[in-house]
């Protein structure tokens, strides 16, 4: 294998590493909930997208074919880390019933997760509750 | 290796077993589940164990690990998988028809009202 | 090759997907096609069972592989006889279930009957170890969905509690098999059987384990104490025609015990020796004890007959504990009888219930319509179960005492002695209450609360009964094919050499690498 | 008439009654009647042979493997007792037709009379003591069904099971005696075991087989200690009574010891045993008869007692004391029979069985009356009626018996049995007809039509002839029945006047006291009733009613329904059995080289067994459970990856989540925590039974990995012929849908029940019930977000489904040569559809799914199973798989195979199941009020104000 | 040992470690949101380790095991969350 | 016609591309299925996604890629840094609003997406009229700054896309 691959994939991989402990390190370490959700849905991610693409480097440095199904994987991970982070951060401020920390959304609606369980969407006539 | 897996069998069996003898239905669907993985991993290391050895015939493979094992485990992984869901129903369809989640038949049915929530 | 050996099994297995495909909507449609599937199944179990009386194992290899490296089914005299008393009782317990409505009181009855068939007739015919499981679970869920078909709170737990156990069951049955595959390399039941017998002694101990495991697991199924437990709850508060279908199921238990055990695990074994017969006698008696004790001491008459169900396999499991001709012999006989007679016990009970609606044996109510002959029928039933003469019952307790014979004669006979004693202690006072005590309290006429006569469910039950008479008048012959099929479980050379003897025909690789 | 015949003609008899009640009473009496009648005259046509001494067989092979037979024969003593059942049940037949009352249900009693009678006959005649045992049995149940026919009389319930419970269990004591007796003998046929005394006497199972066979014979016949069911079974109907307690039933005891004298009897075992029980018996039973004022009852113990007296004759074991004994059962049948329908004659016409409430019927009841004077006198020993020639020949054979060391002892108490039969037999003439009459009579008495009569008085007759003429009336019955008692020829003589022999003097005394006795009657009654004495039915009661409880005590105990305690028992046999197992043999441990352990592969260690010993401390916070759950599945999945089974990984995974939802869908209704409700000694237990199991479970596992196999394993088969044989690369997934096809066929019917179970349940929960009910009024255990179907989520499935799809097709279609397959397949393409569900609700996302998915499930199933069968038409067995390569140019080549079909059916049927369960799940929750959106997000920041859009 | 096998090993060691701390923090967390964080995390983190495992033993096997991972573990966060929020997974 | 037979064209490429990344490799035969999946699961799926987003702008789009792809890279850096340098005691997480002027369901959803993979910052929640984005900042010690560079940096482009 040619060195300059050899490294730049060792590279990857020892950045990849780092990124990677460094979110998960950051659960640990950061104070509260909110604040470790941003550890790990980032750093995570370019660890992980490190490694993929390593590995998409390997296969073609080592035995010269050209695989790209590593990109699936990324793909999919950075269409769900948003939506993963969204939720997790959606169940905190449901749990942690934090609506009077948050800045008002300026509107006259509050903020989705905290609008009543039965507000009914005044878009959405059709909308209703039933029992078959 | 051999023992880190079969220590995992027993600590998952443990667990299951204790979890199956809780009175409540819902740890005993766990315990139940956790019993699966451990017979699984189990059934799986009848096979013995191998690194890197994927039954998946190739010219240039070093060798194979044993194949027969891994589809009795999915087989069986599947039909647990069955059983899992029809014990979950029959649970909450036990505990909506009298309004507690008891396992044990003789223990007296909870005082009317809601069961006690939070997680 | 003869596909016919894979009917009982296909038949009900492509039927009910059919019925649940094209028909769930329209009752009366399956219960048309339901019922001519069973009766199909009746015919080709009787077709099966004339071609397995020349005694030569037939083997179906599924998917054209050489056993022991694919599934082979079996046809041999003991899993014909399996598959027919199977469809037999089938069919009478379906006809009674659309006689009564039970049917129709929730969905899917039919689909799950077919499955459940497919299951049991599946597990009678493997030649398979993993197979065998495998269709454990399919008889095992299917009977899940019929247990708590209705529903009702009472029959929803104790259904958890049934599956509970018998998820349990199963996981024993992985750890068994998972052990036996790891110190054999081999899930075909005769090549198992070969390999155990050339065993290395070093592997002995965990031979023993697991078959020591297995046979735990057939134990569950054969509600052998004290792995009993789940039986009374869940047998009493199944419907009616379900309990009595169930009458089959601890049946395959005891199947597989007979099967396993004369097969791979033979008394002459190395590693094992008599250490089955050794466990499995006194856990028989015992069985017999808790059973007879609960006919005796059970509230409700369902539960009674639950507990008749057990003393019934402690019987049973008496005479396959003797491992001998004789007793396997007996066993079979009365593995027979107390299917259909259990049967007959549960839809009666149902009946009684049904019309009482109250199932406490100690209260008296109203007599029910039709008492006197519901009366009757109980007895009949009850006799045949307490093993009292006239019926097969007393025939095949002679059988399992004759079979007994010489040491340790004492503790037996008088076991299975008291423990009649007891049962008919038991159902006398149950059926004393139910039916005679009723008049104390209403001494008018026949009548009771208007009841639709259910002609066709009361057929079914003198259908049982008269089976019961058909099986002690022909006790000569049928005991005669019995003890053929026993002689042929002992000497397993036979099915062993039919099921491996395409082992050594070349295989693909080799066909392809000339 | 074939011997067959005359036993079987009462079962046929007992059928025509149950069936043709409708024809009326009379039909049903005429149809029993006239198979008693064939019967009889059948066994009647046998006299003469059996008087020449011949002994007639019929034989039929039944199961001659057990040695148990339908063997008949007929001799003096089955030709006597033959005739006495059948000749008396033509009697009792008659007179039941008009005893019984139009409310009776008279079918029912003729069938059971009828079977009765079957039963009886057949023990007379059995050759086989196995048969033998079935009709004896058979007389108990059938018994038991006579004596509980006043269904509405908690007497006769109980007398029912009390007669149940002890003939029944002596019976079963006779099984066991009779077993061994043909173990001895080497065979159950009578007529061999009847060769064998030299055999049988010298057995060390002699003893055992005796007393067991006496306790059927003493429990039948009623005798000491067991005579106590007797009087309460006379809450029978009379007809019952006078049948089976004094005619026929209780003499089987004495049937059967008559039968098997000639084997049993000679020993000292047998004279004590025998002629001690029937010596006491015969003094009690007179005894209690004295004070008995229920006529029944008092007859009831006159029976006991006479029972009693021939079973000491029996006892005695000498061939002359045979002969009086055989003289006595005919003589006792008559007279006893007469009396018990005149008794029932009298209950009939005075409504009342008390003796203290009758007295002076004799001008009101003539005929009975003389019928019972007959009676009674001949019961008394008064000559020259047939009761006191036996009396007298009785008391001879007393005189002259050397009895536990005492010559005169037995003497004396048969003297005061005879004194006491005396006085309890004049008592009947006296306190019942003679005295004034009485105006109180429950019911005005008068005699009764000729038909209720008629048999009595036709017994009464005999009484007197036999009396009168013993020699000629039974002198050859006697002999004949003798010799067949004692295996040889016995010349009778049966004399009036014996000389002034010690018999005469003990019978004048006899006559004398009992009178006596008589005169006494009131003072010694009140003795008697202020005697503290064992009550039966009490010490009955004592008996089995504790019996009962304890059973019930022990079955509740046992079987209480707490399925944690059944896990607990399970686990510790399981357990304890390996255990024994493994102990129990030589176990050489195993010499493979362990794999080696990198440092990431311990991380993950420490991660199942983290999570998993997480479960002990957190499992009642039920949602960190699930959590827990989850990581340890990971963990497993992430375990077989490393271990070399991608395929396990990606099902484990896979059905993992599926779980995971299932399970968050069902929590949503349950408890969201478990309560601490076990003491910490049970925790203690748990954990302790967990532990070891745990130990077993993963010692057994080390002691496997650890060994390498004894034998080449059938997998190295599948390893080379996947490809030339399955066509396909993946061993796993070609034995999969190949090898072992038929294993997955199996478990996707599993799953697929599994998803009829849930819906057929769903449908029972929604049912009107307490769940509906509850679901109705369901309100949220938790507090509830806004944000029903966030709006990044919706958008994001938009573009998941479908790529989710392309996934899943891929993984199907490689899953024969790659990881992947139909299941998994199936489950990415379910888990895509969940996703969707999740993102925009259950009835926005099933109204725009117009798939059925039980049809899914039906069709899986079907694919899979049809496509087996589609190698029957080449001839090979079901699920034989074929595969070939195709090409179309320009394309590449590929291949084509079965089992992609067969694997077709595996992927509908796991998505139909899933989706099945999941979407029954759904349904439950729109029954407890979720909201049913059209919409598939609730936030619209493009309308506004706008209305919606409709779904 | 090559770069890439001490690369490598870096790398296994840190994503190892990175799992370690993420069962810690699902054992000691103030909530449910939390320990749903760290699971998410762990599968990230085994995605990356099976992908590495991939890279090391030079096959592509384990490449569809890391993909349905990310599959599952994406589901199971959503649904873990969806129940905090609303009780009901599928409404 | 060609708007039944291909509801979502974009979608279509997208399975195609996905199909032949699966595939990891190059062959005629499987373009030729992907070709063949691509057109049939969008129509399978069409039902699931109702007025599909028009897309103005390639190379808005290709922009937009790189630049977000760039600044994950650097909030990468930025995080690290935080995690590993700065003690919690420094820190200045801040809750702030944004109002967005975005309408369009996908474009939304990609602009909260951006957000939360860019430094420092998630997307937690959306007003209840979906107008607002709440979104969470590791550490902001100047919130306005970050609210005007999302709207600036990464909404106007979108808006440039989609509207
Ligand atoms: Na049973
Ligand atoms: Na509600």
């Amino acid at each position: 294998m040619n060195p300059i691959w050899e490294y730049l994939i060792a590279g990857l991989l020892v950045m990849s590493g780092i990124f990677g402990i460094v979110g998960s390190f950051g659960l640990i370490k950061l104070p509260d909930t909110m604040t470790r959700l941003h550890a790990p849905t980032k750093a995570t991610t370019l660890g992980v997208g490190g490694v993929l693409i390593a590995s998409m480097a390997h296969a073609w440095a080592a035995e010269g074919v050209l695989s790209w199904h590593e990109l699936m994987i990324t793909l999919f991970l950075f269409i769900t880390a948003p939506i993963t982070a969204n939720f997790i951060a959606k169940a905190q401020i449901h749990r942690a019933k934090v609506e009077d920390q948050l800045p008002p959304t300026g509107t006259g609606r509050s903020w989705a997760t905290f609008e009543p369980d039965d507000a009914r969407n005044p878009g959405h006539p059709a909308e209703r509750s039933r029992a078959e | 290796m051999e023992a880190l897996v079969a220590s995992a069998i027993g600590l998952m069996t443990a667990s299951g077993i204790y979890l199956i003898l809780r009175k409540r239905t819902f740890p005993v669907i766990v315990g139940l589940a956790m019993l699966t993985y451990a017979v699984n991993v189990f059934l799986f290391a009848s096979g013995r164990l191998a690194l890197n050895l994927p039954p998946v015939i190739l010219p240039e493979a070093a060798g194979y690990t044993d194949p027969l094992p891994q589809a009795l485990v999915l087989t069986a992984i599947v039909i647990s998988f069955g059983m899992t869901a029809v014990i979950v129903m029959m649970a909450l369809g036990a505990f909506l028809e009298r309004g507690d989640d008891r396992i044990d038949m003789g223990d007296p049915p909870e005082a009317p009202g809601r069961p006690e929530g939070g997680a | 090759m003869n596909h016919w050996i894979i009917a009982p099994v296909l038949l009900p297995a492509l039927l009910a997907p059919l019925i649940v495909l094209s028909m769930r909507h329209d009752l009366t449609l399956q219960r048309v096609f339901s019922l001519a599937g069973t009766g199909a199944l009746v015919a080709i179990s009787a077709g099966l069972l004339w071609q397995s009386a020349d005694g030569v194992p037939q083997v179906y290899f599924l998917g054209d592989w050489p056993a022991p490296f694919g599934i082979v089914l079996v046809l041999d005299r003991l899993a014909a006889v399996m598959v027919m008393l199977t469809a037999l009782l089938a069919l009478a317990v379906q006809l009674y279930a659309v006689g009564t409505g039970w049917d129709a009181r929730g969905r899917h009855f039919h689909a799950l009957f077919q499955f459940q068939l497919m299951g049991i007739c599946g597990a009678f015919l493997t030649g398979d170890a993993f197979n065998l499981f495998v269709f454990f679970e399919v008889l095992l869920i299917a009977s899940y969905g019929l247990m708590i078909h209705g529903g009702g709170a009472d029959r929803l737990r104790a259904g958890v509690q049934y599956i509970a156990y018998n998820l349990v069951g199963s996981t024993l049955f992985l750890f068994a098999l998972g052990t036996v595959y790891a110190v054999t390399g081999t899930l075909n039941m005769a090549d198992i059987a070969v390999r155990v017998a050339e065993m290395p002694e070093g592997d002995a101990a965990i031979l023993r384990v697991a078959a020591i495991l297995l046979i735990l697991v057939f134990a569950i199924k054969g509600a052998l104490v004290p792995l009993q437990f789940w039986l009374p709850a869940t047998y009493a508060m199944a419907p009616g025609p379900v309990a009595a279908l169930f009458a089959i199921m601890t049946k395959v238990g005891a199947y597989a015990i007979i099967r396993i055990y004369t097969l791979a695990f033979p008394p002459g074994t190395a590693a094992t020796g008599t250490m089955f017969a050794d466990l499995l006698m006194p856990a028989a008696l015992v069985t017999l004890a808790v059973g007879a004790v609960g006919v005796l001491g059970a509230t409700g008459l369902a539960r009674q007959a639950a507990f008749a169900g057990i003393a019934s396999m402690g019987t049973l499991f008496v005479a396959v504990a003797t491992f001998s001709p004789e007793g396997i012999a007996a066993a079979l006989y009365y593995l027979v009888h107390s299917t259909l007679a259990g049967a007959a016990l549960f839809l009666v009970v149902d009946l009684v219930v049904a019309r009482r609606g109250s199932d406490t044996a100690g209260s008296a109510l109203p007599p029910v319509a039709q008492n006197g002959l519901l009366a009757a029928l109980f007895f009949a039933a009850a006799i045949a179960m307490a093993g009292m003469p006239p019926v097969s019952g007393f025939v095949g307790k002679l059988l399992v005492m004759d079979a007994t014979r010489g040491e340790g004669m004492a503790l037996v006979w008088t076991t299975i002695l008291v423990t009649s004693f007891l049962m008919i202690l038991g159902f006398a006072r149950a059926g004393s209450t139910v039916f005679w005590k009723a008049h104390a309290s209403a001494p008018a006429e026949e009548g009771g609360p208007a009841h639709r006569p259910e002609g066709l469910a009361l057929t079914m039950i003198f259908a049982l009964i008269a089976g019961l008479v058909a099986l002690t008048v022909a006790a000569g012959p049928v005991h005669g094919f019995l003890s053929d099929t026993a002689a042929d479980l002992l000497a397993p050379q036979a099915y062993i050499d039919a099921v491996l003897a395409r082992m050594g025909e070349p295989s693909d690789a080799e066909l392809k690498g000339k | 008439m074939s011997l067959a015949l005359i036993a079987a003609l009462p079962f046929l008899g007992a059928l025509l009654p149950g069936l043709m009640i409708r024809a009326g009473r009379t039909a049903c009496a005429t149809a029993a009647g006239s198979a008693t009648a064939l019967a009889l005259i059948g066994l009647l046509l046998h006299a003469p042979a059996v008087f020449r001494g011949e002994v007639i067989q019929a034989r039929f092979d039944w199961l001659p493997a057990l040695g148990l037979n339908a063997t008949f024969f007929l001799d003096g003593l089955g030709f006597l007792f033959a005739g006495l059942i059948l000749g008396i049940g033509l009697l009792i037949i008659l007179y039941a037709r008009f005893y019984l009352s139009k409310s009776d249900p008279m079918g029912q009693f003729y069938s059971y009379l009828m079977l009765f009678q079957g039963a009886m006959v057949g023990i007379v005649l059995s050759d086989n003591i196995l048969l033998l045992l079935i009709f004896w049995e058979l007389t108990s149940l059938s018994s038991f069904l006579l004596i509980g026919y006043w269904k509405h009389l908690p007497e006769g319930r109980q007398g029912a099971r009390m007669a149940l419970a002890v003939t029944g269990s002596g019976g079963l004591a006779m099984i066991a005696g009779m077993l061994i007796l043909g173990q001895i003998a080497g065979s159950y046929d009578l007529s061999v075991i009847l060769t064998q005394k030299e055999a049988i006497q010298a057995s060390e199972w002699y003893l055992p087989a005796l007393i067991l066979i006496l306790l059927g014979c003493f429990t039948k016949s009623a005798q000491f200690p067991f005579h106590f069911w007797l009087p309460h079974a006379m809450a029978a109907p009379t007809p019952v009574s006078a049948y089976l307690h004094s005619a026929t039933m209780v003499k089987a005891g004495l049937f059967l010891m008559a039968r098997m004298w000639p084997v049993l009897a000679g020993t000292e075992a047998w004279f004590l045993i025998v002629s001690t029980a029937g010596l006491i018996t015969m003094v009690i039973g007179a005894k209690i008869a004295i004070f008995k004022d229920d006529l029944k009852a008092l007859l009831a113990f006159s029976t006991v007692s006479h029972l009693g007296l021939i079973t000491m004759l029996l006892g005695l074991g000498t061939t002359d004391a045979a002969v009086v004994a055989v003289f006595h059962i005919i003589n006792h049948a008559t007279f006893k029979a007469a009396l018990f329908m005149s008794a029932g004659i009298v209950d009939h016409e005075a409504h009342t069985r008390d003796i203290k409430r009758l007295g002076g019927l004799r001008k009101l009841m003539p005929v009975t009356f003389v019928i019972v004077t007959v009676a009674s006198l001949s019961m008394a020993g008064i000559p020259p009626l047939n009761g006191f020639l036996s009396k007298e020949m009785m008391l001879e054979e007393a005189a002259h018996t050397v009895w536990w060391g005492s010559p005169w002892l037995l003497a004396a108490l048969a003297t005061i049995g005879a004194m006491f039969s005396v006085a309890y037999s004049f008592r009947l003439i006296a306190h019942v007809f003679l005295g004034p009459e009485r105006h109180d009579y429950p019911h005005h008495p008068h005699d009764p039509g000729f038909g209720m009569w008629a048999a009595p008085a036709f017994l009464a007759v005999l009484v007197v002839l036999i009396g009168v003429m013993p020699m000629t009336m039974v002198g050859d019955l006697v002999s004949v029945v003798a010799g067949a008692v004692t295996g040889e020829a016995v010349p009778v003589k049966i004399y009036h006047w014996h000389g002034f022999v010690p018999a005469l003097f003990l019978s004048i005394f006899a006559v004398g006291a009992g009178l006596v006795i008589l005169g006494l009657h009131a003072p010694l009654a009140r003795l008697w009733d202020t005697t503290p004495r064992p009550e039966a039915k009490r010490i009955f009661d004592a008996l089995v009613e504790p019996l009962a409880d304890a059973s019930r005590a022990v079955t509740d105990a046992l079987h209480d329904g707490a399925v944690t305690k059944y896990f607990a028992i399970a686990t510790v046999a399981i357990i304890a059995a390996g255990a024994f197992a493994f102990w129990g043999a030589p176990h050489l441990p195993g010499a493979r080289a362990a794999t080696p352990v990198a440092p990431v592969a311990l991380a993950g260690w420490v991660l199942l067994v983290g999570a998993t010993l997480a479960l002990f401390v957190f499992h009642r916070n039920r949602l960190l459970t699930l959590v827990l759950v989850g990581i340890a599945g990971l963990m497993v999945s992430v375990a077989f990856a490393y271990l070399s089974a991608p395929d396990l990984a990606l099902t484990q995974v896979s059905v993992e989540v599926a779980t995971i939802i299932l399970l968050l869908l069902a929590l949503n209704f349950l408890p969201k925590h478990t309560p601490v409700e076990s003491t910490g000694g049970r925790r203690l237990r748990d954990g302790a039974v967990a532990a070891v199991a745990g130990l077993g479970a993963g010692g057994l596992a080390y002691a496997l990995m650890m060994r390498d196999l004894s034998f080449p394993t059938i997998a190295a088969y599948h390893l080379e012929n996947s490809k030339p044989g399955g066509g396909g690369t993946n061993v796993v997934n070609v034995i999969l849908v190949d090898f072992r096809g038929y294993d997955t066929f199996g478990e996707i019917i599993v799953l697929g029940i599994a998803g009829l179970v849930i819906f057929a349940l769903t449908e029972a929960l929604l049912r009107v019930g307490p769940a509906n009910d509850r679901l109705l009024a369901w309100a949220p255990d938790q507090r509830r977000a806004g944000a029903r179907h966030p709006l990044m989520l919706v958008v994001a499935t938009r573009l998941m489904l479908p790529v989710a799809l392309v996934v899943g097709t891929y993984i199907f279609l490689r899953g024969h040569n790659e990881p992947g397959g139909g299941f998994i397949a199936g489950l990415i393409v379910a888990i895509a559809l969940v996703i969707q569900y999740m993102a925009s609700g259950f009835a926005w996302t099933q109204a725009r799914q117009r798939i059925d998915y039980h049809a899914v499930i039906g069709a899986g199933v079907l694919i899979a199973g049809l496509t087996g069968i589609g190698a029957w038409f080449s001839g090979t067995p079901f699920l034989t798989s074929a595969y070939g390569y195709f090409t179309i140019p320009p394309l590449e080549e590929f291949e084509l195979a079965t089992a992609l079909l067969f694997d077709i059916g595996v992927f509908l049927t796991v998505v139909g199941a899933v989706m099945l369960a999941l979407a029954s799940l759904s349904r439950i929750a729109i029954r407890a009020g979720e909201t049913v959106n059209v919409a598939p997000y609730d936030i619209e920041p493009g309308a506004p104000a706008a209305t919606g859009r409709e779904g | 040992m090559t770069p890439i096998d001490l690369a490598l090993t870096f790398a296994y060691a840190a994503f190892g470690a990175g799992l370690l701390f993420n069962l810690w923090r699902v054992f000691r967390a103030p909530g449910v949101p939390d320990r749903i964080l760290a699971l998410d995390t762990m599968v990230i983190n085994v995605i990356a380790l099976v992908v590495l495992y991939g890279i090391g033993t030079g096959s592509s096997a384990y490449f569809e095991v890391a993909m349905l991972f990310a599959m599952t573990g994406f589901v199971s966060t959503v649904a873990y969350a969806k129940f905090i929020l609303r009780g009901d997974v599928i409404e | 016609m060609l708007r039944r037979l291909f509801p979502h064209p974009y979608l279509t490429l997208l399975l195609i591309l996905t199909w032949m990344l699966l595939v990891n490799g190059w062959a005629l035969g499987s373009l030729v299925f992907a070709i063949i999946l691509g057109t049939i699961i969008p129509i399978l799926t069409a039902p699931y996604w109702e007025n599909r987003p028009h897309l103005r702008s390639i190379p808005a789009m290709a922009e937009y890629v790189l630049i977000v792809l760039w600044d994950i890279v650097v909030s990468n850096f930025i995080v690290a840094r935080i995690v590993l340098f700065m003690p919690n005691s420094q820190l200045r997480p801040a809750w702030i609003a944004v109002p967005i002027d975005l309408r369009t369901p996908e474009a939304i959803t990609v602009l909260a997406g951006t957000i939360t993979m860019t430094p420092g910052t998630v997307t937690s929640d959306m007003s209840g009229c979906g107008r607002v984005l709440l979104v969470h900042c590791l550490h902001a010690p100047d919130p306005d700054s970050v609210r005007d560079g999302i709207k600036s940096r990464y909404e106007a482009r979108l808006m440039r896309i989609f509207e």
